[in-house]
């Protein structure tokens, strides 16, 4: 299972912080549309991920235990 | 010993020597907004020696509730913000030398103002700006320090050009239709929580005190209670074409620059993003709608209007701006909007 | 709508209703130095219905390097921090009545403040005083938000009686020689890093945004790049003497406070602390030494002069303060060394 | 083993943030008897504990994999 921690208004779009997915051997990007699908996520697109508090891009591959956190980016000032 | 800095210097990683350091140092501070103001009041009581601060805009009421430095009378007086942080600054702490620039900043007129900068604090309201200073602080080789704030939210990343990431590594493309404080509205210790992490980034820098800098990009959420570190040891790539071995620069083109233009006898400006986008219309109508905006939509265009002023954007990004011949004003309206 | 406000109203965990909550409150805040002016200032631009700063010292050249609304007109007129920071806000933002309270806050001087007090911020410098917070506000049912810093450190907590553990919980004696601002520094960000947070907690807590408040403690370094939160599920103590079934609120009796007194014909003032310490001489004498003091130590007392003021500190806490029959001036010198 | 993490001036002292000791069994008094002894660390009788996130008294026992944080209390304003 992948552990995914939602920031900001992700996690009021999802009604909680955490979850666990199934995800073993997915990539990042296989995991956004999963879960766009899943769980009616707008904007997985534009935002940031990080796995296991590491940037990563869409094409990472995740493993059992990993976790991945999805973060909006910011442009306010 | 300056009794004025005596707290300062006694932190021991500044010191005596770093307090020095600190005052031969020079600062551009681009935007004078919520992070602006608040940046510059914290680098003038530090003791920078000059600080110059860009800005375009002036201090209006509804900056109040979370832009430190101004007061009931500048928005009175109409002060642009350049000018009244000034004049705040001087009452403030005499020592720094502050400049006061009021103009629209784009590649073309911030390069000019690079000289012998030692810093760029960034404080502005969009990521089209973010992209020129990322590459002109490559160009130049000038550290700068990205801040950003919405809501209760806010991130910050510092970029040392040579050796960390920079931000177009991270951002293939500029994110569009994120929510800017136009939209999602925004509270002071979002703000503040940046400025703390903007300005101890600064404070290392200026007495080059290396090692310290944050090698991660900050995120965090006061609301929600958030906070996390992410790491960004595999982000730098070679071929970026801010930072990498075949750098082209691309932001200080024109052609990757918003454009605007007067429309001829129809007090209209034209706003044209630098690359078709493909918008979300719909859901750019719900965050506006929620902000006050009198909102009209259709599958290809969308309407906003307040307080006399209206905007017609369409789904490729391009913007009608009614009822000025102002450019810069028509362009920091729609950036207001799409960040 | 209220233009002033309308970021904030935008923010939706605020909207129109929140705005109207905060407008009705009254908030107590102690101590007008670096983290209370900070706090003045976003409390007052978030539209606080009443404010009232209560602080016992005037505002200083060294002051101005991390104190927000001060300038150095304020130091050439020797101004009261109370009173300074009250003129300053009111051109920030007339609509909030601000009381400026001119004193040394001690569990009777207090107490006869809080009626109608909706949320009591520390900004104070001191454990002995927070103590003093701490059971007034079990006493009184009034919450209250935990600020401190030091260096680059900072550390905040959120305190509502009836749920959340309280101070005493935590710390079972006070906690004695800290690093203070005097003797190890400190930097602006530090200071409103933690002035975020206790912002953010202010504001739930005017919204009564309850689900929101922060259940556990921050502590931060923005200097070494760390920041841990620590929950505190288990902390709350049944037989806490603050807020516990049996409770005392100990620290309101006068025999647990900190004791001055003019010695007769001395020009000197005797600080007596409430219980017996046990100093570690010579680690105080090193941190003074740091920070500009001229320090004598023997195993006995330490003895310590800057700016042609003397005190000498026994090794059991007592202290003789000479040069000044200013008992409220001789107890915040006295604090501002020891913690 | 106990991961302890220390803050502050106390990463200073030290001259590092983390350390593995041996620990198992421990209270969280005698882990700072150890500290005291092997590192000479000062002070750290008025330190604040907390273990795995979550705050502790000295009498705490600790278990192999605890993560043990050091963190000075701040007084100044």
């Amino acid at each position: 299972m992948i552990n995914v921690l939602l920031f900001a208004q992700l996690k009021d779009e999802l009604g909680k912080e955490t979850l666990s997915i199934e995800g073993n051997g997915m990539s990042v990007a296989q995991l956004k549309g999963k879960m766009k699908i899943e769980f009616q996520l707008e904007g997985l697109e534009t935002v940031m991920t990080a796995v296991n508090e590491e940037f990563a891009d869409d094409e990472t591959i995740l493993s059992d235990g990993d976790t991945v956190a999805f973060i909006p980016p910011v442009s306010g000032g | 010993m300056n009794e004025r800095y005596s707290r300062q210097t006694l932190f021991s990683p500044i010191g005596e020597g770093g307090q020095v350091k600190i005052k031969q140092k020079h600062v551009l501070l681009l935007g004078a907004g919520a992070l602006g103001s608040a940046n510059a009041e914290a680098l003038t009581r530090a003791g920078v020696g000059k600080l110059t601060i860009v800005d375009r805009d002036y201090v209006e009421t509804s900056n109040l509730q979370r832009q430190q430095l101004y007061t009931e009378q500048d928005v009175e007086e109409k002060l642009p913000k350049a000018e009244a942080a000034k004049r705040h600054l001087h009452a403030i702490n005499h020592e720094v030398e502050v400049k006061a620039v009021i103009m629209d900043a784009t590649a073309q007129t911030l390069e000019p103002l690079l000289g012998h900068v030692d810093l760029i604090m960034d404080a502005t309201d969009n990521f089209e700006t973010r992209m020129i200073i990322n590459d002109l602080s490559q160009k130049l080789q000038i550290p700068w320090i990205y801040g950003a704030c919405v809501g209760s939210v806010g991130m910050t990343m510092t970029i040392l050009p040579g050796q960390t990431p920079c931000l177009h590594c991270l951002l293939k493309t500029i994110p569009i239709q994120g929510m800017t404080c136009d939209t999602g509205g925004i509270i002071s210790p979002a703000v503040i929580m940046v400025v703390a992490h903007q300005i101890a980034e600064a404070l290392k820098i200026l007495v080059e005190d290396w090692e310290s800098v944050r090698p991660s990009l900050v995120t965090f959420d006061l609301w929600r209670n958030q906070y996390q570190t992410v790491r960004l040891t595999k982000v730098k790539k070679k071929d970026c074409l801010s930072c990498g071995d075949q750098r082209t620069y691309p932001f200080l083109t024109l052609e990757n620059a918003t454009k605007t233009a007067v429309l001829c006898g129809r007090d209209t400006v034209q706003v044209r993003p630098p690359k078709p986008l493909k918008l979300q219309l719909e859901k750019l109508a719900k965050d506006l709608n929620g902000s006050g905006y009198l909102v009209k939509v259709n599958p290809f265009l969308l309407s906003c209007e307040k307080n006399g002023e209206r905007m017609v954007v369409f789904q490729d990004g391009r913007a009608l701006v009614h009822g000025t011949k102002d450019m810069v004003h028509a362009k920091a309206m729609y950036q207001s909007i799409l960040g």
